[in-house]
């Protein structure tokens, strides 16, 4: 080190190490020391468990405390072998692995529980490929009975989930899109954009039962004053199209703020070098900065697909309840996955023989997820496609 | 339609069949309270196979929807757990012509006082005092002396009361504050509603469903419910003019015959004033009676006589028979269908 | 959306080499198609904004208009005061369960964040997001079975055991519950909710750290925790923030899992016992049976403004704090 | 088709921050002209406002006329577009497009306009322009691997083979050369000599060897101290800028005798 | 405390592609190193595995030795963490951290090891390291303003203070002066001969003066053609190096006649 020792107000020399080699464990070490704190945890459940009466949940006490044991010893043993930023980059380091640990019981366990319970129904013979209708109490008890078949399917619901989920992303992404663009391209900091700003916040927090009331509302009095004006003949406005319109609402403010990121972050050379070559801000926007964020874009999109398909409230109000299928978005009911899921819990079929309609709900539930799963794998497929190739430099 | 449906009707229900079995046709929107949803689905599924051309929907939104709905036009008919006030009646003759709407109490069903306590596998017995306090959070153990002293040689557990009520505003918690309230007013002091008070802190669960599984699943629970949905659940029987009865189908239809109507409303209206604090030997006091609410009038022809011939059918014997397979509800009695096809034969066109 | 459909002039038309591709003789002389283009997709996207804009209005105006007999009554005048005290322990409650929600959800979606965008192997990384992801598909329905089913009564021995030994900390006070249905386990049930919005968004944005940066890090010897605070978080800082506000919008409106898990009551501060309800559940549970055009409809829909309100507060702080040094911006 | 460039009294600004002011600059079409001075003086500044790129950034604007033969670009009958399809730039920093492939990036000037050519004709277009920025050798083989994966010199000359493809009339560069290793920019000087035969070539420069042996004229800017403005110093005869500047101040800057 | 640096038998990869075969090189404590080359050539590459940067990026390794002092730091029991804060290093590529005040960018790696420092003592380091880069009077009256705001030979040398605000004992530069004007890269230079009185000084550089002028020693790599690996080819004495090369190439390339 070359500064000589000077005057008080000299910084401290920036650096404590010397050797390359200085204070490194062994490799084995958190295999060790995990062992270790699953040992000295299971004791200490045991001991723990016995002393505040907490028996009944040993297990997962002994799981809580795994962690508990493990990060600070961890932590104190490379403190002091090694040295305290190394330590607190290795307690950072097992906190993000933990969390991701954490993150994966809930899915796990929601997961197993929907397949476990789930797939059996969803094997049932012709459970995709039919509706529900003549499917009735007797039925169902009948079938309780007998231990035949469930009987019914959810093809209606399917083709309802689809149809209006693809309405709503027809309405949500163009809006969504263009005004996260507006935003970050166009409007530099106008009134008008801190107004969507604004408004687009408050859209995030709307309970989707007040959407629905909102959308059929909205609807009857569009339908009831065009029909004044003699435009359209008065309908109702029970429908499809209304119940888009109220994922709608809950859709815009996720692609919204998600794009609005994902644009905020594309450098701006990358614009810069293609205004240069000549060429149009919009042509620049669809070209050069869309693609450098797709993956944002796309993650953001099937993240608002995921909140919408699984609605239930707005549904029941704006698109009604049937049993069999229509795939007319402007006339006509149409039943969707998550209201059947949630009227075959709620109401099952024949309240006596519960059964079968809880073997129909789970199973819709797997299919209701694993549609948004390919809907998820296409979107990343999509941005695949797009996305920068990276190369770090 | 598909593979593995019953019938031929499902979503075909296009010209393959027209003419053969009827000449109704076309499609009834209806909405409204979720307690008949079990009736209502075998109701309209079976009037789809003997009408095939012709479809009724019902979307359980709930009473309050469906009277909404009902009375902006958008349903046909609604499902209501409660009847319409004044007000309403009102509203509907704008959609309903000149007499309006009226109720026919299409789905009755006695609301069960059920209970889940480890060890004790026979039926309690409890008068109204005693489930007002139990409900009100008085009582608080299953061996408290109230309880002892009805029942006579049971041996009851120290079990902690946990009492489960609906946690959304529901017709059955209604029905049941208002027996509560006419048999057990000075215990029970809230006014019938609803929603549950919200001052008694308590368990809740949405839905009869829910009830019921959050009662299964809890030692020492207890909770009212719609009787044919109360599973493996025990149920009490309550205290009349000093005896103890059971639910059961008739005395609960039979609680709504003998009940006056409700006055100043469409002539042949029939929503009941049910008759909570009756003394009448054998009578079960806690009954739900929901209604259908229908026009006296419709726009067209085609639409009046499909509506017509729906509530008919629903009334009718074989309608009825059908609805308390699937949903365990009590049938209704000879009289009151008598004067419910009287009164529904007046849905006329207009 | 215009599309590119509208091509500028094709390349002179011989084979030979192509001259420029937007050749003009004078500067003056612009090409017409080509501003139009311009001209017609800001207009869409100002035009997207707008409707944004007036579809919001529609919907303040829905809920101011249907919410006006919560607040004033022909027979008493003004019942603010009666309609507040509705509304406090709704609002409450549904404080309570958003935090609850963000601060288990919050911390755990940045670190699993983090862990696909720096830790995982890099081959791994793609497909952990995506069963990450997953989380983000499973229906509100099945969230509430799950939670009610499952979770609460798992919960039960945990509260008795925090209640007897904790019970002297107002959050551990209280009846624990019989069923485990409590705000917590809602609270807990909106988390693993929230969790794939807030971690799919910082992820992106993580990932987006120019490599230029956090090789500057890296490069003054930072372990990759200060890398990671130094270069990726500062950068990353305002896309946090809206992935949390997105999961707090979440927690705030969710519906349906907090109505079939939480077992409601009047607002307590205790966490194990039963108590407290959300706004959004007070709407969806109350709602069907309230009657058409009735005082209690009205405050059903007074209380989704107020829920309104809320997020208007909650996000305008969020906003203030992104704001605050805009100039150093990492798109720079 | 090369343009003469007259700027009047022109001042440019970063909001109210007055970056470059009062230039006056005539430059001959089919020449080269070198701008050199200290770091910071406004040189970059400068060069954007010759395609209006300097308009781009928030708050930034320019005041005075600015001719392009003899239109003023920053008139406001002018579309910026048009300005920059005449006046093609390459950057200090190389910035080639990550998602796009050498050949994209190459033939991005068109593919982003919009513009179809056939697969013979943009074949000649990716050749010709990665010769003449000499990057043909290096990439022939690679042409369809991300552009990000060059080496920085490989990723400025891509920049460069970029905006000669669109062949524009007027072609601003921003120090080059300074991230070439010396075959690489003799390269690229051989192809400025060539260049300004058909075009106009302005050229910012720190490397006083370049911008003597390829700028006719050169421009020297000057700060005065920090939070001062950038001015235009001295614009004359390379040859007499570096033998016999008329300004003390270019005499101890290119003699680099100052600071 | 200035280390030697030795490299042998180093081949450096991108996933499978080898960039740089069999380097074998001595590099003297207290000493300046340039290394000149082609661009692709791999200097960047090599000079990125002197602190153990290549393996930043995904699928890039590295074979052989390469002992600093005896350590070798590709041991699996050496940290790299602990490798990049005795080696320093300034990217081609000017990287501020833009989230970050001017100040803050200075103070960035010194902050690192947790040492607090007053503000007098911070105020100390910041003004010495930024007056080392000779960019302290340009910024000193907006230092709390971000790094991104400044011009790009600005930037750069920010960079440069702050990698020798942190006092390592190897710093490496790749092309520091590339993006700057005379003045600066004198003071650069400067700077380069006054650190080597202590620190192990490696640089990258395209300008043969600027390696003639500051080095002792001079490494040539070299590319046989594109996709082949480059090559070290000629290491040694820096007058020897450009007055009477040993090997062909080096002649060709530094006398200008190559390619
Ligand atoms: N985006 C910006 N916002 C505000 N000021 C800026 C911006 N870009 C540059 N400046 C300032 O404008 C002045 C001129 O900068 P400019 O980049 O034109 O310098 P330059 O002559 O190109 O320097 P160099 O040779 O280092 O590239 C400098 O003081 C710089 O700090
Ligand atoms: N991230 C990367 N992935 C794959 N190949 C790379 C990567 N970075 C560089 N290369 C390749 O490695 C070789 C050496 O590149 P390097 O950047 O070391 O060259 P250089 O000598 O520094 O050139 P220059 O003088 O232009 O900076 C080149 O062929 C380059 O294309
Ligand atoms: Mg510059
Ligand atoms: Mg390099
Ligand atoms: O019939 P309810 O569901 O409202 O009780």
């Amino acid at each position: 080190m070359s500064t000589p020792t000077q005057e008080t107000t000299t910084p401290p020399p920036p650096k404590a190490q010397n050797s390359l080699t200085q204070g490194t464990l062994p490799r084995w070490t958190w295999a060790a020391m995990l062992a270790g704190s699953v040992a000295v945890a299971a004791a200490l459940a045991a001991a723990l468990g016995a002393a505040f009466g907490a028996e009944s949940f040993l297990m997962p006490l002994w799981v809580v405390l795994v962690p508990v044991i493990y990060l600070p010893a961890m932590l104190i043993l490379q403190w002091v072998r090694i040295n305290k930023r190394k330590a607190i980059d290795g307690f950072w380091k097992n906190l993000v692995y933990l969390a991701f640990l954490i993150a994966l019981l809930p899915l796990v366990s929601v997961i197993w529980s929907v397949v476990s319970v789930g797939l059996p129904g969803l094997l049932a013979p012709g459970f995709l490929a039919s509706d529900m209708s003549g499917i009735t109490g007797r039925i169902d008890q009948e079938t309780m009975e007998t231990g035949g078949d469930v009987l019914g399917g959810i093809r209606h619901a399917i083709i309802g989930s689809l149809v209006i989920t693809l309405a709503a992303t027809v309405i949500s992404v163009p809006i969504g899109l263009l005004t996260s663009i507006y935003l970050v391209e166009y409007s530099r900091g106008s009134w008008l954009s801190r107004a969507i700003t604004f408004f687009v916040d408050v859209m995030t927090g709307i309970p989707s039962i007040v959407a629905g009331l909102f959308a059929a509302a909205a609807t009857a009095w569009f339908i009831s004053t065009a029909s004044s004006l003699g435009l359209m003949a008065a309908r109702p406005y029970t429908m499809g199209l209304t119940a888009a319109i109220a994922l709608s609402v809950l859709m815009i403010p996720v692609v919204v703020r998600t794009t609005e990121e994902m644009l905020r972050v594309v450098p701006n050379e990358l614009r810069e070098a293609s205004y240069a070559l000549g060429v149009r801000k919009w042509r620049t926007i669809l070209k050069v900065v869309i693609p450098t964020a797709i993956s944002g874009i796309a993650s953001g999109v099937t993240l608002s697909i995921a909140r919408v398909i699984g609605e239930t409230a707005p549904i029941l109000v704006t698109a009604g309840f049937v049993v069999n299928a229509n795939w007319n978005l402007v006339s006509g009911w149409m039943a969707t996955l998550p209201v059947y899921i949630y009227r075959q819990f709620q109401n099952p079929i024949a309240p006596a023989a519960t059964e079968p309609s809880e073997q129909r709900a789970w199973a819709a539930a797997l299919v209701l997820i694993i549609i948004v799963m390919l809907l998820n794998l296409a979107a990343r497929i999509i941005a695949q496609v797009f996305a920068p190739k990276k190369t770090g430099r | 339609g598909g593979a593995n449906n019953p019938d031929t009707g499902s979503e075909a229900n296009g010209a393959e069949n027209g003419g053969e079995v009827s000449e109704l046709s076309g499609t009834i929107n209806a909405g409204g309270a979720s307690s008949q949803e079990t009736a209502m689905t075998e109701w309209t599924q079976s009037f789809a196979e003997i009408h095939p051309n012709a479809q009724v929907n019902y979307a359980a939104v709930g009473s309050g929807g469906g009277r909404e709905g009902f009375l902006s036009g958008e349903y046909l008919f609604a499902g209501s757990d409660a009847a319409m006030d004044d007000d309403e009646y009102e509203a509907s003759k704008e959609v309903c012509g000149p007499d309006g709407a009226f109720h026919v109490p299409a789905y009755i069903s006695p609301i069960a006082v059920a209970y889940n306590v480890e060890g004790v596998d026979t039926q309690l017995n409890m008068d109204a005092e005693t489930i007002a306090r139990v409900f009100a959070g008085e009582i608080t153990s299953w061996d408290a002396p109230e309880i002892a002293e009805q029942n006579d040689g049971v041996d009851l557990p120290s079990t902690p009361i946990t009492v489960v009520h609906r946690s959304d505003d529901s017709g059955t918690t209604e029905n049941f504050t208002e027996y509560l309230h006419a048999a057990a007013g000075d215990v029970w002091e809230w006014e019938p509603d609803g929603g549950w008070p919200s001052d008694i802190t308590a368990e809740s669960a949405q839905q009869t469903s829910g009830v019921v599984s959050t009662t299964s699943d809890t030692d020492g629970a207890i909770t009212y419910a719609d009787a044919s949905q109360i599973g493996g659940l025990q149920s009490v029987a309550v205290g009349v003019g000093g005896e103890y009865v059971p639910y059961s189908a008739d005395a609960a239809s039979n609680a709504v015959a003998s009940s006056p109507r409700v006055e100043g409303q469409a002539p042949n209206n029939m929503a009941v004033e049910l008759d909570r604090d009756t003394e009448e030997a054998g009578a079960y006091p806690i009954v739900l009676a929901a209604y259908s609410i229908f026009c006296n009038q419709y726009e067209d022809e085609a639409t009046a006589d499909l509506v017509r011939a729906f509530a008919e059918y629903i009334v009718s014997e074989e309608g009825q028979q059908a609805a308390s397979e699937a949903a365990g509800n009590a049938p209704l009695s000879a009289d009151l269908r008598a004067e419910a096809e009287d009164a529904i034969s007046q849905i006329s066109a207009g | 959306m215009a599309h590119a459909n509208e091509t500028t002039s094709p390349p002179s038309a011989g084979p030979a080499a192509p001259s420029g591709p937007v050749r003009k003789k004078t500067l003056r002389q612009s090409d017409r198609r080509g501003v139009f283009g311009d001209k017609l997709f800001s207009g869409l996207a100002m035009a997207a904004g707008i409707a944004i804009l007036v579809l919001l209005a529609f919907v303040a105006l829905f809920l101011s208009s249907s919410s006006g007999r919560a607040l004033y009554s022909e027979d008493e005048g003004l019942i603010v005061g009666q309609f507040l005290q509705y509304a406090m322990p709704l609002v409450g409650g549904t404080i309570i369960a958003s935090i609850i929600a963000l601060g288990l959800a919050a911390p755990v979606a940045i670190g699993v964040a983090l862990f696909i965008s720096h830790f995982a192997p890099p081959r791994a990384s793609r497909s952990i997001g995506y069963v990450i992801d997953l989380l983000a598909a499973i229906p509100s329905v099945v969230y509430g079975a799950w939670g009610m089913s499952f979770l609460a009564p798992a919960m039960v021995p945990v509260y008795r055991w925090l209640h007897e030994n904790l019970g002297w900390f107002p959050l551990f006070a209280g009846n624990p519950s019989g069923t485990g249905r409590t705000i917590l386990t809602a609270g807990i049930v909106l988390a693993v909710m929230i969790l794939p919005i807030i971690t799919s968004v910082s992820r992106e944005i993580f990932i987006q750290t120019p490599k230029l940066h956090e090789e500057a890090a890296l490069a003054l010897g930072a372990t990759r925790w200060e890398m990671i605070k130094m270069a990726v978080f500062p950068f990353a800082r305002a896309g946090i923030i809206s992935g949390i506000m997105l999961g707090l919008g979440r927690a705030l409106g969710e519906t349906m899992a907090v109505a079939l898990v939480l077992s409601g009551g009047a607002l307590t501060a205790s966490l194990i016992s039963t108590g407290n309800q959300t706004i959004p559940a007070e709407i969806a549970l109350n709602f069907p049976e309230a009657g058409p055009g009735s005082e209690r409809q009205a405050q059903l829909i007074a209380i989704g403004l107020v829920l309104f309100i809320i997020t208007l507060v909650v996000n305008m702080i969020a906003r203030w704090i992104v704001s605050r040094n805009k100039e150093f911006s990492g798109a720079n | 088709m090369s343009k003469r460039i007259n700027a009047i009294d022109l001042n440019v600004y970063y909001g109210d921050f007055l970056a470059v002011e009062g230039v006056n600059i005539d430059i001959e079409p089919r020449s080269v002209t070198a701008f050199i001075g200290p770091s910071g003086c406004g040189k970059t500044t400068f060069l954007r406002t010759l395609n209006r790129m300097h308009e781009v950034l928030p708050g930034a604007r320019v005041e005075g006329q600015l001719l392009l033969d003899d239109d003023n670009i920053y008139d406001t009958a002018v579309d910026p577009v048009t300005v920059r399809s005449m006046v093609g730039m390459v950057f200090q920093r190389p910035n080639p497009f990550p998602t796009m492939s050498i050949r994209d990036n190459v033939l991005a000037g068109y593919k982003l306009n919009g513009t179809r050519l056939s697969r013979s004709q943009s074949d000649q277009v990716v050749e010709e322009a990665l010769k003449g920025a000499n990057l043909w050798n290096e990439v022939k083989d690679r042409l369809d691997k991300p552009g990000s994966g060059l080496s920085g010199g490989q990723q400025q000359r891509l920049c460069i083979a970029r905006t000669i493809a669109v062949k524009p009339d007027v072609i601003l560069m921003d120090e080059p050369c300074s991230a070439l290793d010396p075959i690489s920019t003799l390269a690229i000087e051989d192809l400025i000599n060539e260049l300004k035969d058909t075009y106009t070539v302005v050229i910012v420069t720190h490397n006083m060897q370049q911008a003597a042996r390829v700028s006719e004229k050169t421009a020297f800017f000057n700060i005065a101290g920090t939070g001062k403005p950038g001015k235009l110093i001295e614009y004359d005869e390379t040859t007499k800028i570096f033998s016999n500047p008329s300004k003390k101040d270019t005499e101890n800057y290119v003699s680099g005798r100052f600071g």
